[in-house]
């Protein structure tokens, strides 16, 4: 067998071993491939970038375990960019895994020397959907009496300046889709139509269509889309996070198969032109 | 009395369902009707013919999904497998994710077991249910086929992202694959790793392709008028758009 | 690197890497993790179950909720099948199932995925991508009669259906890619940061 | 004869008509009888399982009775079985043990097997796509393309794809994907009318 013929049939491990390196290398030592800000993370980033210093944001952890990856990502970006301001963050969950994302993520923020009960707030899980929201939304003490840490929410300072919706300068999903938990559709009704407040969505790579409507509406300030936008917004606020190295194993991931699929192309279009020369020199 | 938004749904699906009957009826009084050739069908014979051969088991699963259409489609396909697979002395293995799937499943392989004559070739064991967990059943369908070593390794019903992961496994012993699948985001899994894809729709021919059974032939004809029927709507739809006029778009949102 | 002292990573690490080990060649440790993860699953499917029976039967039918017997019975027919003498009896509750489900197949069919598709192909065919999408679905669709033959001319309607459903199975394929790396990214994160706390 | 044939073709007819007239016609009676009929359902759906955990049980004792206590995996699967079932009846799904398997035995092991896929995706396009002939010309081109687009460095090798991913995605990827799920959908509506009218009662095992 002659090496283009070889090349259209590699044991199936050659490459396995290849994808494992393309994704674990960048996981272990980030490259810091160059990334592209699109206009939709920009816009997002302004945004955020415009609330007052010490004000106070909702943010929803609509995602079930498998989605963490694209989603936790945009959180801990995003509370990169809160932490120097002081804005205070109360975080709710609509799906039981929920709090435990949002645990995770808020350790960010004690590096930037923000009080538990004071600075943020981690509520849990609620059961219901839009209708639990909607009542959260007007009375959230009606919800919650007790947070994640099961303190009495009348004993965190945080939870005496919140009567209601309207007292966030912003709020936010993080949303991997209606099934199960909260939508997205279901906060853009119950802040920004309800209450006023202005809402911007974190959502997997696979929403991002879907829920790009909000934004050319207007009715949605901004919007993260996948892992793609964690990258993008890491590089707007200048630190290499879990969504840069992300993308470099994506990245790394993608143009391996590409790059396979080319080899084994080529492989056989140079074989076969090799037979038929071959065969025109037999038959003369 | 017919519910709001629902009326022009109901009016289709009556009409859906006219057409079908009017055409099984036609076929049982005779009318003469030609099924195209489908090569995914047409190969499971030389599957299960290539495992007898081999003195191989054949694995059949109609995927991860309850009882809905396309399982319905598979067990319909199943039928035919099973009684190869008698006839030719063949292990069948058959693998369930769905539980409800799974009491259908074993009634269909028991009852074509007896059909073919042979109910005592009928092994409980073989025809398994592995879990209701989408990972835990791919795990378990791919620790058959790997162990095993089937010789033909046949999926047709619902399936979901597992559908990649069991045919590279497939592949992987190099038996051979056929597959079939409505869900139009898996069927390019099976088309890349498969050796033959019964596309979509081709899936529900089953009975007439195998049986030239008078009733699926019928209902077969009568699925190509709605077709047509469902063109004629959009062309006729399109051109009135174009014209500057809604009033299709406006009687089917009725 | 330090290496974690948590057994929750230690396990999933191992069964990870148990796993993945099938990538090279079926073994007795990708077999054993296996059944093992298949065993709790589907005992973790049991008692769900469970769960479920007591909260939509038991409990309403000790509340007083009679009807609810007649579940139970066809439930306990679907037994019928391990006794040869009244296995026949399991023919009630399967065809009660079947019946069922196929009525819900039929009605959910019809709206979102004929009547909905249908009138979203009802586009001003002014553009080149409006004619695009109008010419795929109407090809794409002709493919599917089974009972008549495209012959000579006709043909290429039917071709050009296979060429547009092949790039849009294309285009879902590499759109998939994505989130199964994603995937892959998480297990090695918690592979290399979290369990070997590189 | 009644009950070996008429009677399932007549639960059939009766539960599949049911249902789909209470879908479209708003008459409580019947609403609320396709409410039952439903719910009555999940409680059937729920003695399946237990079809299943017979069978479960079933192959894997065989398996011990013939193989003995070297059968390791049959072992661990029953065992693992039997202790996720009395634990999670026994000390209820709060319980450690409960969350114990849940969290770390169910939810890691099937993240693993979800992440083949990531190998097993580029195996395929490989071995798949290449230019035999016009359809898997097709088929390799805008897979190749759609996988520049979505990532940065993909994007440096070709800059035109990211812009020809979104085109793919929302206009050429449309016609395919509809043809295939309305021709489905009418299978679907016929395999369903044929369960219901009785004319495909070997699936329920009448012949």
């Amino acid at each position: 067998m002659d090496i283009f013929e070889r090349l259209q049939n590699l044991d199936k491990r050659v490459f396995y071993l290849m994808m494992a390196l393309a994704i674990a290398i960048p996981t272990i030592r980030p490259i810091g491939l160059p990334i592209t800000v699109t206009t939709a993370v920009q816009k997002t980033y302004d945004f955020v970038k415009s609330l007052p210093d010490g004000s106070k944001v909702l943010i929803g952890f609509d995602y079930e375990p498998g989605d963490e990856i694209d989603l936790n990502p945009q959180a801990i970006a995003l509370f990169h960019v809160f932490g120097p301001k002081k804005i205070k963050v109360v975080a709710i969950s609509s799906f039981p895994a929920g709090p435990m994302f949002a645990e995770e993520c808020m350790m960010v923020l004690a590096q930037y020397g923000y009080k538990y009960g004071v600075d943020y707030v981690n509520l849990g899980h609620y059961a219901g959907g839009e209708s639990t929201l909607a009542a959260f939304a007007t009375k959230p003490t009606s919800i919650f009496s007790k947070d994640w840490l099961k303190n009495d929410i009348a004993s965190l300072p945080l939870m005496k300046e919140i009567t209601s919706m309207k007292d966030f300068s912003m709020a936010m999903t993080l949303n991997d889709g209606p099934t199960g938990g909260t939508g997205t559709h279901e906060w853009v009704r119950q802040s920004v139509m309800a209450h006023g407040t202005p809402l911007i969505m974190g959502c997997t790579g696979v929403l991002a269509a879907s829920n790009m409507t909000y934004v050319q509406s207007g009715q949605c300030k901004g919007i993260l889309a996948g892992l793609a936008a964690a990258a993008e917004f890491e590089k707007l606020i200048g630190k290499k996070g879990t969504g840069t190295v992300g993308m470099d194993a994506q990245s790394m991931a993608h143009v391996l198969i590409v790059a396979f699929v080319l080899l084994g192309n080529v492989a056989m279009i140079v074989s076969r032109q090799r037979a038929k020369t071959a065969g025109g020199g037999a038959s003369r | 009395m017919l519910v709001a938004k629902r009326v022009f749904d109901f009016w289709a699906l009556f009409a859906c369902c006219a057409l079908i009957g009017v055409s099984i009826y036609n076929a049982a009084k005779g009318m003469k009707v030609q099924i195209r050739p489908i090569a995914g069908f047409e190969a499971i014979d030389e599957a299960v013919g290539r495992a007898a051969e081999m003195g191989k088991p054949v694995h059949f699963t109609p995927g991860f999904g309850g009882l809905v259409a396309p399982t319905f489609a598979g067990l319909e396909v199943l039928g035919y497998i099973t009684g190869l697979a008698a006839k030719y002395d063949v292990r069948l293995i058959v693998t369930v994710s769905q539980p409800e799937t799974y009491a259908v499943t074993e009634q269909v392989v028991r009852q074509a077991y007896l059909t073919a004559g042979k109910p005592e070739a009928f092994k409980p064991e073989d025809c398994r249910f592995i879990s209701s967990d989408q990972w835990a059943y791919a795990s378990g369908v791919i620790g058959i086929l790997l162990r095993d070593k089937v010789a033909s390794n046949i999926m047709i019903g619902q399936f979901a992202a597992e559908s990649l992961i069991l045919a590279e496994a497939g592949n992987t012993i190099g038996a051979i694959q056929i597959a079939g699948t409505t869900n139009a985001y898996q069927i390019p899994f099976f088309v890349v790793a498969c050796d033959y894809v019964i596309l979509g729709d081709e899936m529900f021919a089953a009975g007439a392709h195998f049986a030239k059974n008078k009733v699926h032939l019928g209902s077969l004809r009568g699925e190509d008028l709605i077709k047509a029927l469902c063109l004629l709507l959009v062309i006729v739809g399109a051109l009135l758009v174009c014209g500057g006029s809604d009033t299709l778009l406006k009687i089917m949102a009725l | 690197m330090r290496i974690s002292t948590d057994i929750g990573a230690w396990v999933g690490a191992l069964s990870a890497l148990a796993i993945y080990s099938v990538l090279y060649k079926e073994n007795p440790v990708y077999r054993l993790v296996e059944n093992i993860f298949v065993g709790a699953s589907a005992g973790i499917a049991v008692v769900v179950g469970v769960q479920t029976f007591q909260s939509t039967a038991w409990v309403p039918m000790a509340k007083g909720n009679t009807w609810l017997v007649v579940p139970m019975v066809l439930g306990v027919l679907l037994y019928a099948r391990y006794t040869p003498s009244v296995s026949y009896l399991n023919r009630i509750p399967l065809s009660f199932l079947l019946g069922t489900s196929a009525g819900v197949a039929m009605r959910g069919a019809i709206e979102s995925q004929i009547v909905g598709q249908l009138s979203a192909t009802m586009i001003n065919l002014n553009s080149f991508d409006a004619l695009v999408i109008f010419l795929g679905t109407v090809t794409s669709l002709a493919y599917f009669f089974l009972t008549y033959r495209f012959s000579g001319r006709a043909a290429v309607v039917s071709m050009w259906g296979r060429y547009f459903m092949m790039a849009a199975f294309g285009a879902a394929f590499g759109n998939t890619v994505m989130g199964r790396v994603s995937a892959a990214i998480g297990r090695f994160q918690f592979i290399f940061l979290k369990w070997l706390g590189m | 004869m009644f009950i070996r044939k008429m009677l399932p073709t007549i639960i059939a007819f009766v539960c599949g008509t049911t249902v789909t007239v209470a879908y479209f016609f708003a008459i409580p009676s019947v609403q609320s009888l396709a409410q039952n009929i439903m719910q009555w359902r999940s409680v059937v759906a729920v003695f399946a399982l237990g079809l299943g955990a017979v069978n479960i049980i079933m192959v894997h004792t065989k398996n011990l009775k013939r193989d003995g206590l070297k059968n390791i995996y049959s072992l661990a699967l029953l065992a693992m079985f039997c202790i996720t079932i009395l634990v999670g009846l026994g000390l209820g799904q709060s319980s450690k043990g409960y969350r114990f398997i849940f969290d770390y035995i169910n939810v890691p092991t099937g993240s693993a097997i979800f992440s083949l896929l990531a190998f097993y995706i580029g195996t395929a396009a490989y071995r798949a796509f290449r230019v035999k002939n016009a359809e898997a010309a097709i088929l390799l081109i805008t897979g190749c393309v759609v996988m520049l687009g979505r990532v940065p460095l993909g994007a440096r090798i070709l800059p035109v794809a990211p812009r020809l991913t979104d085109w793919i995605m929302t206009v050429l990827n449309v016609g395919g994907q509809r043809g295939v799920m309305v021709a489905g959908a009418i299978g679907f509506i016929a395999v369903s009318l044929r369960i219901i009218a009785g004319l495909e009662r070997r699936v329920y095992g009448v012949e």
